[in-house]
């Protein structure tokens, strides 16, 4: 019979045994090895690396972009190095672009039939059809212009153009005197302004130290609002060093352009015509010419329209809602074509999937600071998410009219006028217009190339306009991650670190008795939104820095007195 | 004879957009932040601090400071107390390596870097659904529990060799090898090479009288070249004083 | 019940009073294994550990047992190298302590690391320039070490020897039991001096960065010192402890005395070199560095105040207390030096440890502070009642004190102790 | 004595178990969906390991072959093996990409380049995968479902060994990414 110490022997002896064979070993590696693999850690997928170009379409400036790709996923966006409009430069916003389709806040479903139903209903009881477009002057928008004219009292509305249609020549300003604006924070073209930084002094007249106002040569802090005080002070000679400086012309003037003192300055120093020029867009077939015309949505009549279709799938000008709504008739149909729920798409009743950067077709027109008129593509990269609908399809179907062909029509077009030249991203080599046949420059603007106009010899001289000028707020908005979709990733600039505010965050001085990361809401005549403080003690007491956001932009758009108040 | 990959920063050129740390987050298969990730919980290996002169508002003037691994080459500090050689200095180029696969988390090395480059992964990593389609096949992710920090984006150094030896060059370094955040910068502030030839840019740039380093007194030898012509930037190279810009960084 | 386990001549409380006493204590193991699961399972975002903070509650508590655990290899060193015979009356109970404080903070370094799984990679690829591996490799051997030293204390239970080979087994130990405290005292001073050179190697942090002598940093001398100074204290306190929780006397009077002699003789050594030490690295090794020492200082909550604390109140002072006769002949000085030279070891790798982190090292840097959360708290409690189960058990079924029985015998009990020792109480 | 045996028992019990049971165990055995033959494809159509393991044009190595380069020549039935006609019925004919399994798959961690070490050093493609080019069947593929990585995947070890033997050992980031 065994006994207790005969198992002992046993398992002594197995022990020994077991540890002489590679089991307990090969087990001990093992464990290590499976923590190599970490359950629920993706694999990248492989294959050939190839490289694709296109061109974003997430703000107006349109930058030339090399997607590396593999097989035909994109997996990072570089700049085309040489590009003449962009030189090569990418900002944060874009060089993530390629992660959007795959963002968790997406808009993709909508009740498409019923949308369609209520805009026929509208037209049928005979109310006026009116397009808003964010970003005028792409073929998609003279889509919605010639499908306007084609309906009874179609109107096709637009934001205030800047600078009153005119363009900024960069290059040929000395002297810069700059209200406010985000001039090297993602205004124009960044690379552009990059480019052209060199050669001009920058004078930023703002009430916090922004992004632009730390790079600027000189930073004239004013308090909050008093910007066009100072505008008319520097006008009337007041501050004679600053004149001093305007006298190192060129000189070029910006600032909120309904201010009359913008356009003074302007006059004064003699920008009109030498750093501010008129620009010559790119042709359009004559077959479009019937189109109805563009109408600043500010000029619609009151409560005219019965049927609102608004397009923000090309991010530009965002007007707020409460100015937008008092032209809309009491039983308004409010449908928005967008990729996400924070823009319009809180006052439509529908709402309308549509594909995002970098799927969608489209083209961009030239940005504020190109001097010439340009045609560029922004071909998909990948292809448009399921039930995703293609806004200017939608509208010309709306209207019976064709336009699956318009952007190859309008290409025809541009080739046909024989100008300008055609900048190949592959080899950034340029061919001129009349060199090339329709259907090698539609293939080269597929693969990545851009038509930029020559310079108009004779040009007009162009014209600015004020108007009735709306009094500055006391809250200044950085562009962060505002309206429309922004990569996942940039968590890494606001909560992993704070170089950026996020949505619902507001900088404040420390003085103003908050505390860090306390809830609090943002408050104006328009309502109140809730947000989290930061303290920030280069925001001077008074001021509150936010990031843009279309519900930040409906409180705060066009209104001043914004006070932050516990909740 | 051996490169020596370096960098310059030009501080008055940067605006802190933060292009760089975006792009390095793409190209290293960084994942976006888990929800309870803060500024001091989070991954990213290079990081823009915005500094400021220390004085009050109107007189206050900020700068932004790009900050990733200085890759030290004297006694490297994380190299020298890791316990199980998943830190290691390569010869061949003088880029300090870290191995997630041979790390044991023990975050020794987090201790011992004073530039606070290295980061820890505290969550799973995790990307929003068809998000992982666009993870760069040159760069394996991380699991949680391992250090990781910035190696001049070995993934392209490891490209570039792959492209050179394809196309036959005989070169055994490649020319074509630059890191994300310097392709990013739209501001051209970063410039990247290599500091042993003289003929590079940033060797040029590195020895001009603008030009400083990091805490260079502790005597780690970084290869990160910060550049500036304000007086005022140039102190945050030294040591820290009491009472200056403590809310630089909200901890 | 249990009684044929327990030593012959000596008291111990009933099964049922003893059981009262280790559910306490049971709860908070389950509810610290629970904490340390949570840890394991959903990883270290569990604390409130950041990636500046690298390092919180867990080291600077590991650091702290393991310098009083120091009691059992130093008290062994004494015995049984330097052959101070009286203190075989502790020398048990040092062992138990020892394990208990060493095992307790390997647990909490496995808890500690972010893949447990590769923690073996450092045996396998050990890097030879780093404290860590030193320590590792040290205090695994130490352990098991102690293990061994633990073995003839369970040997020694009645019913064990009942087994003819196990009383072979425990002569064969015992011949043993000198070349063990000797390679134990070997091994420990070197691992309690590479737990001081950790962090005396920052050459990234000034603040804790010290200048070599041979190849290692001063702090690996210090903390050897520290460790030796505070280890008899420590045996001091829980013998005291014990003694006044199960209600016996159980060891001589003039052996406590010894302890706090050795204890004062170190602890002053250790205040002398520190002294020295701190002096030498404000005016020369930090300014050196770039680092002016006084702006370390500067950094609320940790003024000048920390330093004067750590060196004078809970260093000299004790340290005099227990040199000078007449104080350490009476309890009270003598048990209150013990612990105040107990608490000054404790805030010195509080210092090392979490202030090191906390102050800044870029001139753009916050100063920082950091709160444990429940599951570190938690984890780190498993420890402690992981220690008082193992001690308590130890204390039932073996001899810790070998004078009990003779003081018992000595000493008949007075009535009403007689009454509580048959009424079972502690 | 009889304590002796007892141990000795458990001992070589432990070493049976522990040599021949354990690998039996614990490797997933599992054989390739296509009966290849290297042999036949060298020897009778002649061809050189690079006619299907060929480089893609960005520099790196496209590995086993896509069923688009086999339909290249196997559209219809060239010889009369039933492995062949096996193969156009399950996978050509429906155009069903085989799902082979790769043998020297290295860990995701792990950077290795076909064109640095064929290309720039010469390297025979022997040196690493054996004589599986003359081998006239395939080898069932062993996985070590723990670790998940195939049984005949190159060990660290193997890489390190030859680099050391070559100089151009430098750092862990030589091979790793």
């Amino acid at each position: 019979m065994t006994t207790r110490r005969d198992l002992f022997k046993i398992t002594g002896g197995a022990a020994v045994g077991a540890l002489l064979t590679p089991a307990p070993w090969r087990m001990i590696t093992d464990g290590a090895l499976w923590s190599e693999n970490w359950p629920g850690i993706p694999r990248p997928a492989r294959g050939e690396i190839r490289a694709k170009f296109t061109n974003c379409t997430l703000c107006p400036a349109g930058c030339a972009m090399k997607a590396r790709c593999v097989g035909d996923q994109p997996i990072s966006l570089a700049g085309v190095a040489g590009h003449p409009l962009s030189h090569g430069a990418l900002c944060p916003f874009g060089i993530a672009g390629h992660h959007l389709p795959y963002h968790p806040e997406r808009l993709l479903s909508g009740a498409v039939e019923d949308a369609a139903a209520a805009i026929k209903k509208g037209i049928g009881e005979g109310g006026r059809i009116a397009v808003f477009d964010t970003r005028p002057g792409r073929t998609a928008s003279w889509t919605y212009r010639r499908a306007m004219a084609s309906l009874p009292g179609g109107l096709y509305l637009r934001p205030q153009a800047a600078l009153n249609g005119n363009a900024v020549d960069l290059s040929a300003a000395r002297t810069v005197l700059s209200f406010g604006v985000p001039l090297l924070d993602g205004w124009g073209t960044p690379g552009n302004v990059i480019q052209a930084r060199g050669n001009f002094r920058l004078i930023q007249v703002e009430a916090i130290e922004s992004r632009t106002a730390a790079m600027a040569d000189l930073w004239l802090p004013t308090n909050a609002g008093e910007e066009r005080a100072m505008a008319s002070i520097i006008l009337n000679g007041g501050m004679d060093h600053i004149a001093r400086e305007l006298e190192n012309g060129p000189v070029l003037v910006l600032g909120p352009e309904d201010w009359p003192e913008i356009v003074e300055l302007n006059r004064k120093y003699g920008a009109l015509g030498r750093t501010i020029v008129s620009r010559r867009d790119a042709p359009v077939p004559d077959t479009w010419k019937d189109a109805a015309p563009e109408m600043e949505w500010a000029d619609a009549a009151e409560g005219s329209i019965r049927v609102l279709l608004i397009d923000e799938t090309a991010p530009g000008a965002y007007v707020p809602w409460h100015s937008l709504e008092t032209k809309l008739s009491r039983d308004a149909v409010v449908v928005a074509f967008t990729a996400t729920r924070d823009g319009y798409a809180r006052h439509a009743q529908f709402s309308i999937p549509t594909a995002v950067f970098p799927e969608a077709l489209d083209d961009i027109p030239a940005a504020v600071d190109s001097p010439a008129g340009v045609f560029r593509l922004s071909t998909s990269l990948v292809p448009p998410a399921a039930g995703t609908i293609d806004p200017a399809m939608f509208i010309a179907r709306l209207a019976g009219i064709d336009a699956a062909s318009a952007l190859r029509d309008r290409a025809g077009a541009i080739c046909r006028s024989a100008r300008g030249n055609v900048f190949h991203y592959a080899d950034s080599k340029s061919t001129p217009m009349k060199e090339m046949k329709a259907d090698a420059f539609w293939k080269s603007l597929n693969e990545g190339a851009c038509w930029i106009d020559d310079l108009d010899p004779k040009a007009p001289a162009p014209k600015l306009v004020a108007r009735a000028a709306t009094r500055a707020s006391n809250v200044s908005l950085v562009e962060t991650c505002g309206a429309g979709l922004v990569s996942p990733l940039f968590s890494k600039l606001h909560e992993e670190s704070h170089v950026r505010l996020a949505r619902h965050e507001i900088a404040l001085n420390p003085a103003g008795g908050f505390h860090d990361g306390e809830r609090v809401a943002l408050q104006t005549d328009c309502g109140r939104i809730a947000m989290t403080v930061l303290l920030d003690p280069s925001i001077p007491p008074g001021s509150i820095q936010a990031a843009t956001g279309a519900d930040v932009l409906d409180l705060c758009g066009g209104v001043t007195g914004a006070k932050v108040v516990r909740i | 004879m051996n490169a020596r990959y370096g960098m310059t920063i030009d501080i008055d050129r940067c605006n802190g957009c933060g292009a760089c740390m975006v792009a390095c987050a793409v190209e290293n298969n960084i994942p976006p932040a888990h929800a309870g990730a803060n500024d001091r919980k989070g991954l990213t290996w290079i990081r823009v601090y915005k500094v400021d002169n220390g004085k009050e508002y109107p007189e206050r003037r900020s700068a932004f400071v790009p900050v990733l691994c200085q890759q030290c080459g004297n006694e490297t500090p994380c190299a020298h107390v890791c316990p199980q050689q998943a830190v290691d200095v390569d010869p061949k180029t003088g880029v300090v390596g870290q191995m997630p696969e041979r790390c044991l988390g023990c975050r020794y090395c987090m201790a011992a870097c004073p530039y606070h480059a290295r980061y820890f992964n505290w969550w799973d990593p995790a990307w929003p659904k068809g998000m992982e389609k666009t993870l760069n096949p040159s760069v394996a992710p991380r699991m949680r529990g391992v250090v990781e920090k910035c190696n001049f984006c070995h993934g392209r150094w490891h490209e570039a060799r792959q492209r050179a030896a394809a196309g036959g060059l005989a070169a055994s370094e490649p020319v074509d090898y630059v890191p994300a955040c310097v392709e990013a910068c739209p501001a051209g502030a970063i410039r990247f090479g290599n500091l042993n030839d003289a003929t590079t840019e940033v060797a040029r740039k590195s020895k001009e009288p603008d030009s400083f380093r990091l805490l260079e007194k502790l005597g780690t030898d970084p290869k990160i070249y910060y550049h500036s012509k304000r007086d005022w930037v140039k102190t945050i190279a030294e040591a820290p004083r009491p009472g200056a810009g403590k809310e630089n960084v909200r901890g | 019940m249990d009684k044929e386990f327990i030593t012959r001549g000596v008291k111990r409380c009933s099964g049922g009073k003893f059981l009262l006493w280790l559910t306490p204590w049971v709860l908070l193991l389950a509810f610290g294994l629970f904490s340390a699961a949570l840890v394991l399972i959903k990883g270290l975002n569990q604390t409130n550990m950041d990636n500046r903070f690298a390092f919180g509650l867990w080291i600077f508590l590991d650091l702290t047992v393991i310098a009083l655990g120091a009691g059992a290899f130093f008290t062994g060193f004494l015995l049984y190298i330097l052959k101070i015979d009286d203190l075989k009356a502790v020398i048990n109970s040092a062992v138990v302590i020892g394990l208990v404080c060493y095992s307790g903070a390997v647990c909490v370094l496995a808890v500690d690391v972010g893949q447990p799984l590769r923690a073996w990679f450092t045996f396998w690829y050990p890097n030879v320039h780093s404290m860590l591996t030193e320590v590792t490799f040290c205090i695994s051997c130490y352990l098991t070490v102690l293990a061994i030293e633990y073995l003839p204390i369970v040997l020694k239970n009645r019913r064990l020897r009942e087994v003819p080979s196990m009383l072979v087994f425990e002569h064969e130990l015992h011949k043993l039991i000198y070349v063990l405290a000797g390679v134990g005292t070997f091994l420990s001073f070197f691992h309690q001096g590479s737990l001081g050179g950790l962090y005396g190697v920052l050459r990234g942090r000034p603040f804790a960065f010290r200048e070599g002598l041979a190849l290692w940093p001063s702090t690996f001398f210090l903390f050897i010192i520290s460790a030796a100074a505070v280890g008899p204290s420590f045996i001091l306190l829980t013998t005291w402890l014990v003694e006044k929780i199960s209600r016996k006397k159980l060891v001589k009077p003039e052996v406590p005395g010894l302890l706090a002699r050795i204890s004062g003789l170190m602890l002053a050594v250790y205040v002398l070199a520190k002294t020295v030490d701190t002096l030498v690295w404000l005016n020369r090794t930090s300014p050196e560095r770039g680092f002016q020492g006084w702006q370390y200082y500067s950094w609320r909550p940790f003024g000048t105040w920390i330093l004067f604390a750590e060196i004078v109140v809970f260093g000299l002072v004790p340290a005099l207390i227990l040199l000078s006769p007449k104080l350490r002949a009476n309890a009270g000085w003598r048990l209150s030096a013990a612990a105040m030279a107990c608490c000054g070891v404790a805030l010195n790798r509080f210092v090392m440890t979490v202030q090191t982190l906390a102050l800044p090292t870029l001139s753009f840097d916050p100063f920082m502070s950091y709160y444990p959360s429940w599951q570190e708290v938690g984890t780190f409690l498993a420890v402690v009642a992981y220690g008082v189960l193992v001690y308590s058990f130890s204390f039932r079924y073996f001899q810790l004190f070998p004078q009990e029985r003779d003081l018992r015998v000595q000493t008949p009990p007075q009535r009403e102790e007689r009454e509580l020792i048959t009424a079972g109480r502690y | 004595m009889r304590g002796t045996i007892l141990f000795l028992a458990g001992l070589t019990a432990a070493l049976g178990a522990g040599w021949i049971a354990f690998p039996k165990v614990l490797y997933r055995h599992s054989p390739q969906p296509v009966d290849f033959s290297h042999k036949v494809h060298a020897e009778k159509a002649g061809q050189k390991c690079e006619d299907c393991h060929a480089f893609r044009d960005d520099g790196s190595f496209a590995g086993i072959p896509s069923l688009e380069k086999c339909s290249g020549c196997h559209a219809a039935a060239m010889g009369t093996t039933a492995a062949e006609k096996n193969f156009i019925e399950h996978y050509v004919i429906p155009n069903r990409e085989p799902e082979w399994h790769d043998y020297a798959q290295q860990p995701e961690n792990v950077w290795f380049s076909h064109a640095t070490h064929v290309k720039r050093a010469s390297m025979k493609c022997e040196t690493c995968h054996g004589n599986i080019g003359a081998a006239g069947t395939l080898p069932a593929y062993r996985l070590d479902p723990v670790s998940g990585y195939s049984r005949d995947v190159m060990s660290m070890d193997a890489c390190v060994n030859c680099h050391r033997q070559k100089g151009s050992e430098h750092s862990c980031l030589d091979c790793h990414k």
